[in-house]
């Protein structure tokens, strides 16, 4: 069942650069729980895909099985959207973007979907460097199935019914430095001012980005003992940096502190403005990146914002050495391999 | 005595893998062909790399029949280990050619088979020096110890040999002398040609002698398949071995030197077929192909595909099964499993070829037809088929056929004030639906593809009315496919027996076969070739103009029979199972030898004669 | 004007689900059960956690019938989305309960239903202040109405709140005075009780009222089962829960606090079949359950399981397919699937509960069967089974049962010098061969468990002879299975019609009813329920007896059918399918008509009655 | 096919203390090809049981599919072996160990057979710290389906046909490390003086001991420009410290450099000795090795010996608090929840 939003649009909103009011960004009625991480995540992926002048139907929607995988029906109603099988959102998303280089993939997908099931096709993903945006809707537990707690339930993280997870969690942020992912950030759902830049940039960075979005789940994770839930969020998140998106073409009109910050400039021209750096990290360097995180978690803190960036990213097509026009408009003039070379290969074979 | 015949014989190769034999053998199977005689080379190898038996086993016919034949003529030994197994495998009244560079032992001889022992690694170490070479060449000795035993033309392989180090001269005439050694040595020692020979003929037209595997890629690559992604396994490996090598000969910009195309290597085959249905949701030709248990961990998304309707090509090289089974023996054992395929009710589009020809043609139709039904569509191969050279029509394809892309929206149909789209809509009345590529249009087209249950907006949907709708409408789909499938292939005109064959795929060569023995023992049994699936009304009506029909297939449990029986309702008392499942190729002597039985004891020989 | 009936009614209540109705609607279901009536209640909701419209139907009828019914009597319509169809779902003559807070708007009128208006939202705000506490006492104030309207006795109610608080007393009186705030009001306002109402019966005798995965769960308990490893899916996961807080409560070594099972939550259906496999193999009962997506996923471990010969139980609670399709709603979707799961030749044994009581006997049969088979064994249950409360007879135990642990050797039996022990051989001629368990015994009794091709030694071959024998074994054990599967039911001492109608799980409740229905127009209809697979003598035999069987399942493509058509060599014609595939459970209704459709069409009528 | 040894013994031949000469512990013969690194991690293996007095019946063999995965029967034929699926003997080891924790359970799988279709049971055996010693032998490539690369190929690394992979190499070492494995080693197929004293100490560690064994096919995967080939590795192997493992009651005998070495003792009372430690490592510190083996990469070294090691660590049995008799001793007597509890829980459906 879905609900469809009146569309009446007040002429008055604001259009974007492509023509766009932010509510064309929009999607049908969300279904999930009030209060639920996931639908603030939707929003500021509105806000996002608004800001940064992106036509909605340029953009494909992925996801797996949840309720966070339910999202991409309650953002962008323009863009087309495949809501794969559990934990095979990447593959997916794979062949989509073999099929055609020149639409921005974003894959939205539970921590169930890909910290369990969907381990393997996240590690080979990230492995490939696929150009896509991979917002993982972090809730340690399992919503849709009623609360089960995932594999990146917290040690110790206490769940609804009392039991203690007794199971170390897996930080696919680490996971994702360890593979070698060439945009790796962490945020939160109720942090939407850092985490609407986040979004802008992870679509514009050419490769794969990943963005740990905690993300509690009112029903099931968001009571006392929970590590996952709103108030141990808001109580432990440590920003590596103040953080900042400005496409190409923008004016940049960002100031920072002198010394502390860092600006990346990526290949399409945008550039990425970091503020007040914690000590000892660089952004672009992954095991300063690595070793911030731990030391963060030595002392309980989840350390939020752009953790690393590679500027020299290579995406897969680039290492698959594709021609530049998509796959999917190649015709019979392109792959007829040409007149007589059929009687050539049968002559091979005599 | 041995018998004497010409042309009409089968020669077996025991060599031990990895000793570079497979090469010396295909030498020999392509220079029959060359001298214009009908041959059917078949490997026997084993699931391992190095140091274990494996048999090279050519059939050389002038009738044209390419079925494996029961009984060896020749046997060419130089496995120590199989050794015993080898000699008693002979008939009797063969010939048994070994490495003489060590004593047979006594207990070897055979007094019904002529023992020819040629001392090849001997002979190989006098004029070669380094170890691999004295390995490599003691075959080259041996194949031209055959080529004097039974009559092969010299000239002709000479020529193969050439070509084969076109690029490395200087191996040529090491390789001639080997040749020459090993043939001098037989018509020096042994009363050349033996009883079975062969001799020059001009049986071969303008056919090909290539691997159904080869063919396929050739297919898929014409049919314009551009994007690939699999996962090795043993049979169909190679077909993506040889899309990647066509497609860096043939579908390469030329101006940059980029390809028009993108393999990958998938992390297993779940994400292989995820990635398929990825690259044909957004409208690039994607395939893969796999086997056995690819099969089996590809059913939630084999189901997905079916439910969302997202088209989706996979080829599956059958190997001997359950479980890992048989990897490296062929079968028809996935034919029930990959028809109804994933849970809940589902049907798949199936294709069998028979031929590399048909391995051809069904991989370039295979893209057509699982974009025009948005649907899964298997191509049935197997490793008889798919991993051995077979001699085939040369491939074909007309330079002015389109790909079928199905029912895709463009643009501009949607600036069509008229049209009224939904996805899942039934416009045309035939199941099929309208379906967008993403981009097409700023603000019309766009979708949500789930495998959740959805109304015609494609909208979900918990509603009994549009489930039922939806999957009857699927149903109806895959029916409408019957008519786009190929047909049965009837081996007559009309019906004139009680008695009919049916088969597919691979059992082809041995039931045609096994059909002229019967019809020139006078017994008339009517044939046809089942090629797709759903059936067309060719395959009832052949069914009903028969009292008994046999269904010819290489599994144990007669899974055709069982889709016939289950799709078309049909009496299984009519239907008779006649089955190989030891992993070997079905021989026809094996099909006459059951339906005999069969027969026999029903009394229906009478009958017929 | 509504006719008069007593314990003869359907109600529906129609609620958005996460607002706490399941516990008011509960009680209703259990206060019914109380007072002597069988009852079956069906919850349909959404897969969605809250916000969404869910329905809970209770058929209440003193006849004992349990099937879901078509036509609603009462239903009581709490929630504004689905106002327009709820309304309209409604029998002619039957009852609207809505909550008038807020006043109707004229268009959801009525003339042929009568319009029971209750201020259920402002009654509970009147008394409460707790914004949640409003919302969930409404539910009881509705309950307290429904009490009146249909004279359900508010004692039993009261009871049962009493026992659901026991823990927290303070919940009691609250929970009461809602109760009465309803069921006052609607004493006061309307003539009560209505036509259609409940009257104290005794017809429950000992039964239970219980939910099909709870009694599973349980069977595993008492089977003896110490392992379980799943992964969470609907309508499965409930059996997981189930048997953690049961084992939690028996399995606990009292002197050290210790557990005597291990749960773990797999990473995917593959891991958790996986570890099924590793547990049965080193001697523990270990089982799984899933539904759809997870049985696809299982496939390759399936064959392996067949092929190797490792016992594995696999629950497979059934839900709508194919792909994730419907989630939420039932099906008898797998039964092919399931009977020839992965690619090969395969073939498993399946039983096929139809009460909660067989739930749990089945639980412990089931793993009695993998033990004793070596083989997969898959319990059928589905949604309807497994999370719908059935009326059922208890459960029931002999405490002196032992486990079936098949043919397993021990080191004692090793000592034994004239024991020939090989892992495949078939000394008994069943096709069970005796395995041991890892650590038996230090030099003897070790073996390669593997999934490619092997001897009666365990050891790999690639002998096509081997292979042969070794399939032909594994299918004559799985006919063995045949006697030891549970046996059909019949429902007549001796067949006495041509007419036969055979179904099986969840069709049974409806099954039934539709007999009697048939046999009170006088037309006789015999009966068979069928319990597992292969399926044994009496099936076939029933089949024979009669000229037509109607095969009743809750599956598109007639799957037991194919299956009964396959296996026992049936002619189709015989076998006419009954189906109903839109994810509610079947109606009587429903089978009746099919059926008499099928009789007038084929003038069969006539010669029955 | 399957060889078997002649099987008679030398009497004379030494005998351990549980009664066993070594020619005990061996297999069928290997059918893998001469030369195959994995034939020699055999003969570790070999040597290691037979050294650390192992009754063979108590120990499983575990493996997926592979040349490597049929290494099982060729050492061991007194212990059950257990030849699983492509990529999933984690699961079925976890499975065979829920039922009888008191045997050793010795998974070995290839770098195909983990690194890819296998990454999700990797990564989740090793979550659970299920007690295990899992051997991957590593050689990059997919030696039984004739060569392709495997996902550990290293980025750069020249395949036989001479094509270069273009994409990042996995290193199950790091990623195990980032999991929070218990015992992380790497080794070399060649040099069996550091791998057998790794696998006694793996076989005796109660938790999760990983052991990447760089294993070059000799077939497919030894050519020039290959990073796992013989020559590459012995070139550029640099072992962390000399390494030794002492079981319980026997008698110490190690001597080691003052000051750079460091001995662990195992919960059983067995003791791992290390000398002449890197510097800035130590080995009980997950992230000091994870920082030892990013800088080797930088300098081009394969660092090998024992990397990391929990002592404190707790293996799945523990965490799920199951009963010291193992499951599958369980019978009726202890299984029978008891006379009339039925009862009981039938009138709580009433
Ligand atoms: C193969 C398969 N197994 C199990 C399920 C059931 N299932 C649906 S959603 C889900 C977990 C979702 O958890 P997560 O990805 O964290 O999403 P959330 O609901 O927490 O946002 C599961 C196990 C399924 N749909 N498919
Ligand atoms: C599901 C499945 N897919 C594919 C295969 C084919 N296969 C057999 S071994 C293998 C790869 C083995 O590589 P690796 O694990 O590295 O072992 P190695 O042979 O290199 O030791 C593959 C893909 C299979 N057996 N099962
Ligand atoms: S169950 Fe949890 S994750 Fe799902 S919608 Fe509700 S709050 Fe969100
Ligand atoms: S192919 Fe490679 S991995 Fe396999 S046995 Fe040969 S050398 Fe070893
Ligand atoms: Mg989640
Ligand atoms: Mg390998």
């Amino acid at each position: 069942m879905s609900f469809h939003k009146p569309t009446f649009a007040h002429p008055e909103l604001p259009i974007n650069k492509v023509g766009y009011r932010k509510k064309d960004y929009e999607g049908v009625i969300s279904t999930l729980c009030a209060g639920c991480g996931h639908d603030s995540i939707s929003a500021s992926i509105v806000q996002a895909c608004y800001e940064i002048d992106l036509e909605p139907h340029k953009l494909a929607k992925m996801s797996g099985i949840g309720c966070s995988s339910k999202t991409p029906a309650y953002f962008l109603s323009n863009s087309h959207g495949f809501n794969s099988v559990h934990g095979r959102m990447p593959s997916v998303t794979t062949g989509a973007n073999l099929a055609n280089k020149d639409l921005t993939y974003l894959g939205v997908s539970g921590d169930g979907d890909s910290a369990s099931i969907g381990m393997g096709q996240f590690v080979h993903v990230a492995r490939r460097n696929l150009n896509m945006t991979y917002i993982l809707m972090n809730n340690g537990c399992y919503g849709l199935t009623k609360g089960q707690d995932s594999a990146t339930a917290d040690l110790g993280s206490i769940s609804k019914s009392g039991s203690e997870n007794p199971f170390q969690g897996i930080d696919l942020v680490g996971l994702a430095l360890e593979l070698g992912a060439s945009f790796v950030a962490r945020s939160f759902s109720g942090d939407k001012s850092q985490l609407v830049p986040l979004i802008k940039a992870a679509l514009a960075h050419p490769g794969f980005a990943f963005i740990d979005v905690i993300s509690p789940c009112v029903t099931f994770n968001n009571n006392k003992g929970s590590t996952k839930s709103y108030d141990y969020v808001r109580q432990h998140i440590e920003a590596t940096s103040e953080f900042d998106f400005v496409p190409k073409e923008q004016p940049i009109k960002v100031e920072y502190s002198e010394g502390t910050g860092k600006s990346v400039t990526l290949f399409d021209g945008s550039t990425i403005y970091l503020d007040k750096l914690s000590n000892n990290w660089d952004p672009t360097d992954r095991y300063s990146a690595i070793n911030r995180i731990q030391e963060g978690k030595k002392k309980g803190e989840i350390v939020t914002g752009l953790l690393y960036i590679n500027p020299e990213s290579q995406e897969l097509h680039k290492l698959l050495n594709t021609v530049d026009t998509p796959l999917n408009k190649l015709t019979e003039k392109d792959l007829y391999p040409g007149d007589g070379i059929l009687d050539r290969i049968n002559d091979t074979f005599r | 005595m041995p018998s004497s015949r010409i042309n009409d014989l089968v020669i077996r190769f025991a060599n031990v893998n990895g000793t570079g034999s497979a090469s010396a053998n295909g030498l020999f199977a392509k220079a029959i062909f060359r001298m214009g005689i009908p041959v059917s080379p078949k490997n026997i190898f084993p699931s391992n790399i190095q140091g274990l038996p494996t048999w090279y086993e050519v059939r050389v016919n002038e009738k044209g029949y390419l079925a494996r034949k029961d009984g060896i003529d020749v046997l060419v030994g130089v496995n120590p280990q199989t050794l015993r197994r080898d000699i008693d495998s002979i008939s009797s009244g063969g010939y048994f050619v070994y490495d003489s560079s060590k004593k047979l032992h006594e207990e070897y001889y055979r007094d019904d088979v002529t023992m020819l022992g040629i001392p090849m690694m001997k002979i190989s170490m006098d004029h070669y020096e380094v170890p691999r070479h004295q390995q490599l060449f003691k075959n080259i000795i041996y194949l031209g110890a055959i080529a004097a035993l039974l009559d092969v033309e010299l000239e002709v392989i000479k020529e193969l040999i050439a070509e084969q180090f076109a690029t490395k001269e200087k191996l040529i005439p090491p390789n001639y002398k080997a040749l020459d050694l090993g043939y001098e040595y037989a018509q020096n020692s042994f009363e050349c040609p033996l009883k079975v020979r062969v001799e020059r003929r001009d049986l071969i037209g303008d056919k090909i002698l290539i691997e159904g595997n080869e063919a396929t890629a050739l297919g898929t690559i014409y049919g314009g398949a551009t994007v690939l992604t699999w996962y090795p396994i043993t049979p169909s490996t190679s077909i993506a071995k040889a899309f990647e090598s066509y497609a860096k000969k043939f579908r390469i910009d030329s101006a940059t030197g980029k390809n028009k195309f993108a393999i990958v290597q998938a992390e297993d085959e779940l994400a292989a077929i995820g990635m398929v249905l990825g690259g044909t949701w957004n409208g690039a030709r994607s395939f893969t192909a796999t086997s056995g248990a690819g099969i089996s961990l590809m059913n939630e998304f084999i189901g997905y595909a079916y439910y969302a309707e997202v088209p989706c090509f996979l080829i599956n090289v059958q190997r001997g099964g359950p479980s890992t089974g048989m990897p490296t023996r062929t079968q028809q054992g996935d034919v029930l499993f990959c028809a109804y395929a994933s849970h809940g009710d589902t049907r798949h589009i199936l294709l069998f070829p028979s031929t590399p020809t048909e391995c051809f043609e069904m991989g370039a139709l295979g893209l057509d037809l699982a974009d025009r039904f948005q649907t899964v569509v298997f191509m049935m191969s197997d490793l008889d088929l798919g991993m051995n050279e077979h001699l085939t029509e040369p491939l074909h394809w007309d330079k002015n056929r389109k790909y079928d892309r199905g029912k895709v929206l463009s643009a501009k149909d949607f600036e069509d004030p008229d049209l009224e789209w939904a996805r899942y809509l039934d416009v045309d009345g035939d199941g099929i639906t309208y379906r967008t590529i993403p981009a097409t249009h700023p603000t019309k087209g766009s979708y949500f593809t789930r495998g959740s249950s959805h109304n015609e907006y494609a909208r979900y949907s918990e509603s009994g009315e549009d489930y039922v709708r939806l999957v009857d409408r699927i149903a109806r789909k895959i029916d409408t496919a019957k008519k786009h499938v190929p047909g049965a292939e009837l081996y007559q005109k009309i019906s004139s027996s009680p008695l009919g064959m049916i088969f597919y795929g691979t059992t082809t060569y041995a039931a045609i076969e096994a059909m002229d023995i019967f019809e020139s023992n006078g017994i008339a049994i009517d044939s046809m070739r089942i090629r797709g699936f759903p059936f067309d009304e060719d395959v009832v009506k052949f069914i009903q103009e028969h009292e008994t029909v046999f269904v010819v297939e290489q599994n144990k449990d007669g899974q055709m029979r069982t889709l016939l029986i289950n799709e078309l309702e049909i009496n299984p008392a009519v239907l008779v199972p006649i089955l190989n499942y030891n992993g070997y190729p079905i021989s026809a002597y094996n099909i006459n030898t059951q339906i005999d039985q069969h027969l026999s004891i029903n009394n229906l020989m009478k009958e017929v004669l």
